[in-house]
């Protein structure tokens, strides 16, 4: 059901923790529904110099979020506002249909954090 | 493929096949192959071979092989039970009662015939345990029930439910009682006369039979229409070439689950308690779901909080530990298991459910291994989980 | 059991599973014997294996494999695909049309829809070789016509009917075409879209799959309701843990059925000739059943005036021979097959039909020796018959 | 589904023919149904000496026929009118429910034969 990447990012997922520095935090989703996801992102110049992310789950939305961090680290921030969870999917090698809504609780998830640092740094 | 030691503990989705069941199945595959319904000598050797087990099957539960019908498995037993007596009874009325925490292949069929044909159903609740209060169904009972359909074993939480009392109370009342056995042959034990149940539903794959097999027994005197119209099989109420070699493997997985069922359950009572005790004791936060004494000798739930069910699985298969889930993850359903919900859990606790069902091949090692990993596994996750930040919990 | 040979040419009510058939189940038994649904690695192994199969299914008749789904037998894909169809569209109207010669799966559904359900059917007469006319199929439509089922093939005469002309015919008035291909597979070629079908059932056992397990085709876009309702297997169509093991044969035993199929037609066609020609040169007052060139390459169908069918069969069951007639006495009726009245035969002339019907393992050796024993059989029965005497036919 | 008493008779039917002599016949059954039993008995000092069947039907009719015949011969005209389906069904060793109806038969053409035979010998 899972793709081979997906399920290499499932099980060694990258940037998994918080930031106690962060410049903007995102949380989407919700517990009732079976996934929630937190994004952490260090902005630095505008560029995106870390990310790290939490996420409650299935393994798609682990997978997604591990995928999702890779794709905007070293990213600048507008950069990082143009991506789109089909990007982030495609990227995995697909997702089943049924799970595609966790590219894109990623998706917001990043958005969301991005939104925050633009919320704090309104200069920037 | 690999050879990574595989832990099977599912088999409350299914068992593999004994062999000695298997063994029994192949003549009949290639050999003795006939038609039932021929009456030359192979189609003769063949009808045999389905009586037989049909006798198998009825000693299984206490009854007479008149009683016995063979079907493709326990969704046609249930789907067939509930639509067929509730037709032949639709003069008296079109009310049914059944629990909330039924299998699907009840719970939709109820709804079908709630859309499609106008009848009032009553879900009774069920106490933390998973039970269904015997009194609840003695006041549900109307004018116009035709039918009470209580399942005997949960197939996700292992409650069992108080079958004879609820046969005392549909006799008295003179409504007919279903019971979806399927969980609970070969793991407790059955008798349609001390349950006092008219209909009863078994699928062989749940007792190491093949899958696609099943029988509903139908107490003399009960009458039912077909569900499947065409020949003459199964006394005329159930069409279709009979499903040959399954039906034989269904009798030889019956008698032996029987046969084997004290020193099984007994086994799997143990196996099942050093997992709970071992669970609980060194994973903290973690709840045991369904009832603690009236529960199957093979059945594992419990809840983990702060994680996902489908992670936690698919870590465990990572491991070589296949067990399940209460959330319905590959359904494309995000709705958490009907039961567990039924049985109080909030949604975010019911997500975190793991299930582990006991088997015939299962040992004390597994069950080892399974407390060896199960720690680390969860510690990874809830590493990895937001709501482990109690402000975050929605 | 013992050593006398037997020479099975009883293959149109069920085959033997074939060796390479039955060694690609095995595995599926005791290995890899998962629940398709469950989601750890051991589930999507069987998982996987239902979909290949779903695609092999799928090329047999030149569809998509998201337009097939799995059944317990032809029975239950008959039953399904009328009554889901008529339950869609009954909005549009309760009219069926079908024929006089159709399975009993067919006629006795529609029997049930007119009897419970308010249907109006129409059963088309046939021509004295067993055919439909397509321009009575024409002028049946009416305008609340939701669904036409004519069979492919008949399973006792033999006959094959004008599929793609009728399915012309439904496509140009926009009524649902279903076909009753249980006998067609592996015998003829089949092909959905030529056929202009809109649903198609098929079963295992008739072409040396496992019994038990069948198909039905549905076009995209077709709406149907469940038959069995509970898990979401089949797209949520057709509850019940799948049939793992037979669904993997009933793949490869069509595999293997279509690409032998020309090689198979040519060789049974010749056979069958060699038993149809021996049969009406060697014994008087025999009359060939069916039509003689739309005919399946397999079936061989007789009546044999002054003597009954299970008397016949016996004898050739005592000589190793084991046949089918037309008339249905194991099951309680007296009436003669509904197939053979249909084609015109009085009753006393239909009682003495047999029907022998080829398969892979029969060798013109097989057809030399029922040439060899059927002249004396008929002649030990006919000594034995008062009809002989032409005053006593009534 | 039949016993191998029924078996035995169907193979090797006693006393199939006809009596060209006959003292009485009797014909029961139609070939619409699927039976047809012909009885010819030969009677000489109320004493049934010998009888002779034809039968167009099923193993059972076949079996019915022949062990009837047997039941009857030797015995007198009173005798043989207390015989019944049930001991000629007994005497195979029981019946498929759905064939009792040949023994039904057997016992009226044996009876069919009887009758013809008081009726052409009043006297007797
Ligand atoms: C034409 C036809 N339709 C339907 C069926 C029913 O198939 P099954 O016995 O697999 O249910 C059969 C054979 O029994 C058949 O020959
Ligand atoms: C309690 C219960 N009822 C019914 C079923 C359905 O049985 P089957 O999958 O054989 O159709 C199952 C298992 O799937 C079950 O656990």
């Amino acid at each position: 059901m899972y793709s081979d990447k997906v399920m290499e990012h499932f099980e060694h997922p990258r940037n998994v923790g918080e930031l106690p520095d962060a410049s903007g935090t995102g949380t989407v989703g919700n517990a009732k529904c079976g996934d929630i996801m937190k994004m952490d992102i260090k902005v630095e110049n505008n560029i995106i110099t870390d990310v790290k992310f939490k996420t409650f789950g299935c393994c798609a939305a682990v997978a997604t979020s591990s995928m999702a961090t890779e794709m905007i680290k070293g990213k600048s921030v507008d950069e990082a506002l143009e991506l789109t969870n089909k990007a982030v999917a495609e990227a995995l090698g697909g997702l089943p249909p049924v799970k595609m809504h966790c590219s894109i609780l990623a998706e917001e998830a990043i958005r969301a954090a991005l939104t925050d640092y633009r919320q704090k740094h309104p200069q920037g | 493929m690999t050879d990574k030691k595989i832990i099977y503990m599912d088999n409350a989705a299914t068992t593999a096949v004994r062999k000695e069941v298997l063994d029994t199945m192949l003549s009949y595959f290639t050999e003795h192959y006939g038609n039932p319904s021929s009456i030359h000598s192979v189609g003769r050797d063949a009808k045999r071979a389905v009586e037989n087990a049909r006798r198998q099957v009825a000693a299984a539960i206490g009854t007479l092989p008149q009683e016995i019908y063979f079907t493709a498995g326990g969704s046609e037993s249930d789907n067939w039970a509930l639509r067929s007596v509730a037709e032949m009874l639709e003069k008296k009325g079109k009310h049914i009662i059944t629990s909330a925490v039924e299998h699907h292949a009840v719970l939709h069929t109820c709804e079908y015939m709630e859309k499609y044909h106008g009848y009032r159903i009553t879900y009774l609740p069920v106490d933390e345990g998973g039970r269904v209060n015997p009194e609840d169904v003695k006041n549900a009972i109307a004018e116009d029930t035709v039918l009470i359909s209580i399942m005997a074993a949960n197939n996700e939480i292992g409650t069992l439910q108080p079958i004879a009392e609820i046969g005392k109370i549909a006799k008295a009342a003179g409504v007919l009682f279903h019971t979806d056995a399927v969980q609970a042959i070969g793991a407790i034990p059955v008798d349609v006369n001390a349950w006092g149940v008219d209909l009863l539903s078994l699928s062989a794959h749940k007792f190491h039979g093949p899958k696609g097999v099943g029988a509903l027994y139908v107490r003399k005197g009960v009458r039912i229409n077909n569900l499947i119209f065409g020949g003459a099989q199964e006394r005329n109420l159930r069409a279709g070439t009979e499903n040959l070699a399954s039906i034989v493997g269904l009798g030889k997985a019956i008698e032996i689950a029987v046969a084997e069922l004290p020193e099984y359950a007994a086994r799997m009572t143990k196996l099942r308690d050093m997992l709970i005790d071992g669970i609980l004791a060194e994973i903290p936060e973690v709840r045991l779901n369904g009832h603690h004494a009236e529960r199957l000798p093979g059945n594992v739930n419990v809840s983990v909080r702060y994680i996902e069910g489908e992670s936690l699985l698919m870590r465990l298969d990572l491991l070589g530990v296949e067990a399940s889930s209460g959330s319905a993850c590959t359904s494309g359903s995000l709705d958490p298991s009907h039961v567990l919900l039924a049985i109080g859990l909030p949604h975010e606790i019911a997500h975190g459910s793991l299930r582990l069902t006991l088997g015939i091949e299962n040992t004390e090692e597994d069950v080892r291994y399974v407390l060896d990993v199960l720690p680390g596994v969860v510690q990874t996750l809830r590493d990895m989980s937001p709501l482990t930040q109690p402000s975050c919990i929605a």
